[in-house]
């Protein structure tokens, strides 16, 4: 069966043998492979189930070290589902979206990273020796890099691609540094259960792998990379990065605790801490942004934060040995990765076919487009609705298990607390407005009101192949919102095999009753209709005009008077203005008849573009004073060896 | 059975009263006669009976607005026990539902104001989400001191237990609380010192300004379901502040339609003798009202240590 | 078999000399090579060959050393015919002679199992490659090769002089003198310590001069950016490895003498001090064949680290020679190709070549992931087997330094080479001939495949060999 | 027998501060070629017994040190019409002070070193530093290329008298030090025979600084 799950990593790589023409039928060919290799792949993970045991393919390895070992357990499969779904539909999408034809320099290319970045994806997660892990991860690194620069004549891509570069080889070189010390540890490169190694090793190799696998999913001050390159690369592929991709990080995290022995408390109070600045922090840079696709991706560093949230929760749990705060905990964020893939695409998918539509990715030039892309629009309802966890869709579940073990630890009951960690559920609920308030902006920028700029005369609706991968996203998310349960039992197997429960009798269906979110949800969908229903029955006899806007009183309103996406976060920023210290461009306005001025706000990434390049700049602009030394006479060469000599001698001698 | 039967009633026609009572006591603190206590009612009818007049901007989602509001508001006005007795749903974690069902109607209704192109309405719109950022972690905090008392995460019994385990050593957390609380409260219904209802300057307003265009039955719906909030918040907060109950059990119907009306007249005295806020100002208000959650969380947890 | 692999190329390059026809004289080169290789592999398979008289003898570091520096000169061979047919307009006599009178001189270094042979090799190899570094004939090709000699003879005399330390230490200690590698070996331990450390500073330095340690390293930018990309890549994959082979053997006789704690200071020094020197020079380089020398200077440090971690690192040592000799060729014969087709090696002309030569572009970006240590190709296994090393020893502190300065380098060597491979070219440049080609662009896929190959699968007769190196450095049976 | 020996090894050690301190190349280079004669009889005054082999490193040394190299290199300044040294890094007086502390610092440091039993009368080995030492003041104070050649030279006297030493132990150790000679001779003559020696021995090494960061 696993063979059958490698089989799918070999055909999501090929699909670029299969074709060099320039016709649109090597992509599709591509794309029928990729479909192909997710169907085996799913139909593996389904066999998987119906095996006794826990698959495990072990091949040796003609490397020093290591085996070709890998294993699908429940976890990988969690995070498997996601990785044979997304890309795939992103694939399809693709077709129309970057169209070989209109993309000749660099379709092919693109086309081969993406299948060889969805199969690295999949080898990562069923990898279970450090090597084999270590290369697929970096095979999905490059191909992602490869894959998001696809567009490398713009000068913009390139440097967003460089960013991403350097902070991924720094999370890769943290991860080699984790997996040595690994190995000292253990005295083995797989990845089998560590439980008796020391606290300070254990510990050593928690930030390590914090770190290594914060740079790739974006935890808060490790992000830098995420924005530009989610921006500036094709949108399928910016879908597959930040649904997909990011949570690979995820994955490394909760596959490293799950083997390292959890003592102690600070592990779960870091990575809490650290979701929550996440969190807020990334959904406050996403409200400040005007570019679509920086917002969707700083809204996915906020949804990392989540996740984190719940990790964290689940790692105090594990310290304190409370098994409703583990099954909570990492139950929702396993969830929420879910939900997040599923939404985060759709939005994606959809951020395309807008700037497919409006040729510009500044939401303050947008406007008025639900008019001519009704169901772009209707779709990215679903998905903006979902992402900001709002009932009656998917993020409300796994938020809701979340928050749930956020309250329980306040001790509720007898139970012994860790109230301190229930805080965590205030920064939620200002991740929950705020995602609300951004997502509000680029809806209402986007598809309401009117065109701000000339109105864009083709813009229509995407053809099916890009608007049926949004559907099904759409489907999903309507899925896992009204039935949360049918992932319960995943969940729930997941997280014993994360941790072993002390209790067995202990399970996510016993601890939280996700039925009444079911119940909940229809009942609101049937409290809707009924509504809905009354108001058409109401208004039947009625009569209904057309109008304008009312414009208050003001005889002459042209559309550049609507609010702005930027007017609409200015009062947020503001607000969060310490954390995303904006460049506020604002001339005094003076006098009866003031001349024209331009107010401009620009709230630039206060890591990347206030610490990071900065500090870049200085040591490029200094670092070339040391190149004094290398002034081509060859005296002076000489003259080195002589005092290199000579300190070698005397510290030979003196024993330094 | 009864008491569910009782309590949709309620819920469903008292909230247009509780407008009446505060406009009433405002008028009277103005010495003027005001209108009558039902006016809502009236007009709510009135409303209901007319057409619609649609700008050419709109799409479905400006219909959705109000729809989802009412929906939201009614559905968590389900999820709150009224006086003594059990809300007809209640479910472990259903504090973070009624919450969200907030959040939900919000995103909703500031999607319906932006639909229709209007600066204005765009203005009120970004008032709105702004000032939920600051209110929601106020309300949550509030939560958490709730269920701390009550080790439950069931708003019936949360709230119930607030009352009944109302000890001298509760009290300051308590009271933080329902300060707190009282300013949530006023946000997330729109009344001075944070929004004024019955200003006629665009500029200035949150609330009314996002629904200037919706007319006919969309606005009498609008106007409903926020009068609705109104009572849904009012009753949790009644449950901190007022902790009395009746012997026999069926006079505590009585005694919570008494306490929700004096609650209307409070807030009524309220809106009489203050002013509204500078909009600048009103993160402030917001910020404290998050402090006082906050504080008596933190007072509670020492209690608890 | 040691004087076939020897005199071979000599011969070869007699005749090469004597050829008149530029246009057949550097098929000499491939003929020589296919030989040269066979031989490698003949004797490699027949261990019984490995001795050839008591001053040759090839052993099993030498083994690794050998394969590397045959095989790197197998594909440059044929690079290299493929190369001259763009210079038709020169004289190739010099080069060709060279290049093969180089081959059969590194095969003396591998083979010598006498101090003092493989000093004179090594000195020799300074005089053939210097023509190869004129080959260009300008202002600039003057310079270099002047600069190599002098620096590079400074180092050579060095090198003499710690030859004759070594010798002293025996005959100071009342042995009899000797510079046989096995009769020092064995007398290690009784040799006049103060002579020995003396002796092995300045090999050291004498050698590291060769290989481009820092601060001995300030030669190699400048030969490097001036010689054609094949001599760069027989450089930084052959000649260091041959200098890297003079420092493992001084090494081995410390360690005989148990002075591993003396030297691996030492070595742990001079090796991160390397990197740091490479990676410090490489932000902002606007050369990109001068960064190829930083890289080069780069890796030496890395293996001098190797040494000096010793033990369990010394595996990943013997590893990196291989790697780095097979990226080095990737690295620079894919660079010459670009050189050749933009004319020019500054980033600010050089932009797009992955426009302008698909296949030459891709293989120097892959060659640069490859160099920097990126899964899966094979420099990352060695490097990580160093990493392990100093971890497993409880060098945390080393460790930490070297993941450092790895990713320093990784930085600047990045900036450079995605600014040359990304992007569009100017229009200012000029339209030259070159297009990728079967002989020149063949060899570097190979060398491509080769490392990729090292990185996921290593051949047992391979990793058998490194094994016996390891054994052998560290004077186990 | 040792008297001799240091005699002329105090030779070699004035000749070494005579060669840092003045400014004709000509004149430094016969006093290299000078130095050479006397190297090359010292391997007859520390081995013991004349056999063949040192009478032919005799032959060998004075006929590279003394003859062949500064012939050449007479030869190229003649092509190049320079003369002096015009303005080394440091001046002709600092360098010859230089050059004594190197050789004073040579004298006390061998002083320190252990050395088999009949090596400590000679001055063998603080000649062998101190020339070495000379030698390396001399690559790194002048500009000629010439001069630096010259330079190199001394170094490389200063190692052939540390050769001495191994002299009687393995007598043809010691012609590895004369192959370095050769190895100098053939890249000077091969810069020669290529014509550029006009560019070469004119070269003043403060022009050839185009390769650089």
């Amino acid at each position: 069966m696993i063979l059958a799950a490698i089989a799918v990593l070999g055909f999501s790589g090929l699909p670029v043998f299969l074709f060099s023409l320039r016709s649109a039928m090597g992509q599709r060919l591509a794309a029928v492979c990729m479909v192909l290799g997710s169907v085996i792949g799913l139909a593996g993970i389904a066999a998987s189930f119906y095996e006794a045991v826990v698959p495990t393919l072990c091949l040796p390895w003609f490397l020093p070290w290591g085996q070709f070992v890998i294993t699908i357990d429940i976890i990988s499969v969690l995070f498997l589902v996601p990785v044979f779904i997304i890309p795939v539909f992103g694939s399809i999408y693709g077709l129309r979206y970057w169209k070989q034809s209109e993309h000749l320099e660099n379709g092919r290319r693109l086309v081969f990273f993406y299948g060889a970045l969805a199969g690295s994806m999949a080898l990562v997660v069923v990898a279970r020796d450090a090597v084999l892990f270590l290369i697929a991860w970096e095979i999905m690194a490059i191909a992602a890099y490869f894959a998001a620069t696809a567009e490398d004549d713009n000068p913009d891509v390139c440097r967003a691609g460089w960013v991403y570069l350097i902070a991924t080889h720094i999370g890769t070189l943290c991860l080699i540094a984790m997996f040595a010390l690994w190995l000292h540890a253990t005295g083995s490169f797989a990845l089998n259960s560590a439980q008796g190694i020391s606290a300070g090793a254990a510990g050593t190799i928690f930030v390590l792998s914090l770190i290594g696998f914060g740079f790739k999913a974006g935890i808060m001050p490790l992000h830098v990379w995420l924005p530009g390159a989610h921006a500036n690369a094709p949108s399928h592929v910016s879908a597959v990065m930040s649904a997909v991709m990011l949570k690979m990080g995820v994955y490394g995290l909760i596959r490293m605790t799950a083997l390292l022995p959890v003592t102690a408390a600070w592990w779960g109070c870091v990575v809490l801490i650290a979701g929550a600045i996440t969190g807020v922090a990334g959904i406050a840079f996403a409200i400040s942004q005007n570019d679509i696709k920086r917002m969707l991706a700083y809204s996915s560093i906020e949804n990392i934060g989540i996740i984190m949230i719940g990790l964290g929760l689940a790692l105090l749990g594990r310290s304190q040995n409370q098994p409703e705060w583990i099954l909570l905990g990492l139950g929702g964020s396993l969830l929420h990765v879910w939900n997040h893939s599923l939404f985060k695409s759709l939005l994606f998918f959809n951020a395309g076919a807008i700037i497919h539509a409006s040729h510009t990715r500044n939401i303050d030039q947008m406007g008025g487009l639900a008019k001519q892309m009704p169901w772009s629009m209707a779709l990215f309802v679903v998905g903006a609705v979902a992402i900001c966890a709002l009932p009656p869709l998917n993020g409300f579940a796994s938020e809701w298990l979340i928050y749930s073990g956020l309250f329980h630890t306040l001790g509720l009951g007898d139970g012994p607390g860790f109230p301190v960690a229930a805080i965590a559920a205030v920064p939620l609920a200002i991740i929950g407005a705020l995602a609300v308030a951004c997502f509000v902006k680029i809806f209402g920028t986007v598809f309401l009101g009117t065109a701000r700029c000339e109105p864009v005369n083709d813009a229509h609706d995407p053809s099916a192949s890009m608007i049926v991968p949004m559907a099904a996203m759409a489907m999903g998310c309507v899925c896992i919102g009204l039935f949360p349960m049918i992932a319960a039992s995943w969940l729930d197997s997941a997280v014993k095999l994360w941790v072993s429960l002390p209790e067995q009798t202990v399970s996510l269906t016993t601890v939280v009753r996700l039925g009444w979110i079911t119940k909940m949800n229809l009942a609101f969908i049937v409290l809707v209709a009924i509504i809905a229903f009354a108001l058409k029955k109401l208004v039947r006899t009625k009569v209904i005009s057309e109008a304008g806007t009312w414009d208050c009183g003001y005889a002459q309103p042209v559309t550049r008077i609507q609010y702005t996406g930027s007017s609409f976060g200015q009062i947020l920023v503001n607000l969060f203005a310490f954390i995303l210290w904006p460049k506020i461009h604002f001339p005094a306005i003076r006098g009866l008849f003031p001349r024209v001025a331009h107010f401009k706000i620009i709230v630039p990434d206060t890591v990347l573009d206030r610490l990071v390049l900065p500090l870049f700049k200085t040591a490029g602009r200094n670092l070339p004073w040391l190149r004094v030394l290398q002034q081509g006479q060859t005296h002076l060469y000489v003259l080195y060896i002589l005092v290199i000599l000579i300190i070698l001698l005397i510290c030979g001698t003196i024993g330094v | 059975m009864t008491d569910t039967i009782i309590h949709i009633f309620l819920l469903l026609t008292l909230p247009p009263l509780l407008l009446g009572v505060i406009n009433k006591t405002k008028a009277l603190f103005a010495g003027r006669k005001g209108p009558p206590v039902l006016q809502l009612y009236y007009d709510i009818i009135k409303l209901m009976r007319k057409g619609m007049v649609l700008s050419r901007t709109t799409t479905w989602v400006f219909i959705a607005g109000p729809v989802v509001t009412l929906a939201a508001v009614v559905l968590a006005g389900m999820l709150i026990p009224i006086g003594q007795f059990d809300a007809p749903i209640a479910f472990a974690g259903d504090l973070i539902f009624f919450a969200y069902l907030f959040g939900l109607a919000r995103f909703f209704t500031t999607a319906a104001a932006l639909d229709t192109g209007s600066s204005f309405e765009g203005m009120g719109a970004a008032r709105e989400v702004t000032f939920a950022c600051l209110s929601e972690p106020a309300l949550f905090f509030a939560l958490l001191v709730l269920a701390k008392i009550s080790g439950s995460l069931k708003l019936t019994t949360m709230l119930h237990s607030s009352t009944s385990a109302f000890s001298v050593a509760m009290a300051a957390p308590l009271v933080l609380v329902s300060i707190g609380l009282f300013i949530v409260l006023l946000t997330e219904t729109c009344r001075i010192p944070v929004d004024d209802p019955n200003t006629h300057l665009e500029l200035t307003m949150i609330h009314e300004v996002m629904v200037l265009d919706h007319s006919g039955p969309l606005f009498g719906i609008i106007l409903y379901s926020a009068a609705m909030k109104l009572f849904v918040l009012g009753t949790v907060l009644l449950h901190i502040i007022t902790p009395f109950q009746m012997n026999r059990m069926w006079l505590n119907w009585p005694l919570f339609i008494v306490e929700i009306l004096g609650l209307a007249i409070v807030i009524g005295v309220v809106e009489s003798v203050m002013a509204r806020l500078r909009m600048r100002h009103i993160p402030y208000l917001l910020v404290s009202a998050l402090l006082f959650c906050g504080f008596s969380f933190i007072l509670l947890m020492r209690y608890y240590k | 078999m040691a004087y076939v692999m020897i005199f071979f190329p000599l011969v070869m390059a007699a005749i090469a000399a004597a050829v008149p026809s530029n246009r057949l004289r550097p098929w000499l080169l491939p003929v020589t090579a296919v030989v040269h290789f066979a031989t490698t592999v003949f004797v490699l398979i027949r261990p019984d060959l490995m001795v050839t008289a008591k001053w040759l003898i090839l052993d099993p570091p030498g083994r690794i050393v050998l394969l590397v520096v045959s095989t790197l000169f197998l594909f440059c061979s044929f690079y290299t015919v493929g190369y001259l047919q763009y210079r038709m307009e020169r004289s190739n006599r010099v080069f060709c002679a060279c290049l093969l009178g180089f081959l059969g001189i590194m095969s003396i270094v591998v083979w010598s199992h006498h101090l003092g042979l493989m000093w004179v090799a090594i000195e020799a190899t300074t005089l053939c490659t210097a023509p190869l570094i004129y080959f260009n004939r300008t202002q600039h090709s003057i310079e270099a090769t002047w600069k190599y000699l002098m620096v590079g003879s400074v180092g050579i005399a060095l090198a003499l002089l710690g030859t004759f330390f070594l010798a002293y230490a025996s005959l100071q200690a009342g042995l009899e003198s000797t510079l046989v590698f096995e009769d020092v070996l064995q007398d290690a331990a009784l040799l006049s310590k103060p002579w020995l450390h003396a002796a092995f500073i300045l090999l050291l330095v004498g050698y590291g001069t060769k290989m481009g340690l820092a601060p001995m390293h300030t030669w190699k930018p400048e030969v490097y950016g001036e010689v054609p990309g094949v001599v760069g890549a027989i450089f930084a994959g052959g000649v260091t490895s041959c200098a890297f082979l003079a420092i493992m053997r001084i090494y081995q006789i410390c360690l005989a003498a148990g002075e591993y704690a003396y030297i691996s200071r030492m070595l742990l020094f001079m090796g991160l001090f390397s990197m740091a020197v490479a990676g410090l020079f490489m932000v902002s380089q606007r050369d990109f064949k001068r960064m190829l020398a930083y890289s080069s200077i780069e890796h030496m440090g890395i293996l001098v680290l190797g040494l000096g971690i010793g033990g369990p690192a010394l595996f990943g040592t013997m590893l990196h020679i291989v790697t780095n000799g097979m990226t080095k060729g990737v690295l620079f014969l894919s660079a010459g190709n670009i050189h050749r087709a933009y004319g020019s090696k500054s980033t600010e002309i050089v932009c797009g070549a992955m426009r302008r030569l698909p296949l030459s572009g891709s293989l120097f970006l892959a060659g640069f992931l490859a160099i920097t240590g990126s899964p899966p190709f094979g420099p990352f296994i060695s490097e990580f087997a160093i990493l392990n090393g100093a971890f497993s020893d409880g060098r945390f502190v080393t460790a930490g330094l070297f993941l450092l300065l790895l990713l320093v380098v990784f930085i600047g060597m990045g900036a450079t080479v995605l600014k040359v491979v990304q992007g569009r070219a100017p229009k200012q440049v000029q339209n030259t001939p070159y297009r990728d080609g079967l002989l020149t662009a063949a060899p570097v896929v190979i060398f491509m495949g080769i490392v990729l190959l090292l990185g996921l699968y290593i051949p047992a007769p391979l990793s058998g060999m490194l094994n016996d190196a390891v054994r052998f450095l560290e004077g186990r049976p | 027998m040792t008297n001799l020996l240091n005699t002329i090894l105090v030779t070699i050690l004035v000749m070494n501060l005579f060669a840092l301190g003045t400014s004709r190349i000509l004149a430094v280079t016969r006093v290299v070629a000078a130095q050479g004669v006397l190297l090359g009889f010292i391997p007859l005054l520390v081995h013991k017994s004349l056999v063949m082999p040192v009478l032919l490193m005799a032959a060998a040394a004075i006929s590279i040190k003394a003859i062949l190299i500064p012939s050449i290199i007479v030869r190229a300044l003649r092509d190049a019409q320079i003369k002096h040294e015009v303005k080394p890094l440091i001046g002709f007086l600092p360098s010859i002070i230089l050059g004594a502390i190197a050789t004073a610092f040579a004298l006390l440091f061998a002083g320190q070193l252990p050395l088999a039993g009949n090596h400590y009368d000679t001055l063998l080995v603080p000649t062998a530093i101190a020339t070495v030492l000379v030698g390396f003041i001399q690559l790194v104070t002048r500009y000629k290329a010439i001069s630096q050649v010259i330079g190199y030279l001394i170094l490389e006297n200063g190692i052939f008298i540390f050769s001495m030493l191994l002299v009687e132990a393995m007598p043809l150790i010691v012609e590895m030090g004369v192959m370095l000679d050769l190895f100098v001779g053939i890249f000077v003559t091969c810069i020669i025979i290529n014509h550029i020696n006009q560019a070469f021995s004119s070269m003043d090494t403060r022009e050839l600084v185009s390769l650089k960061e």
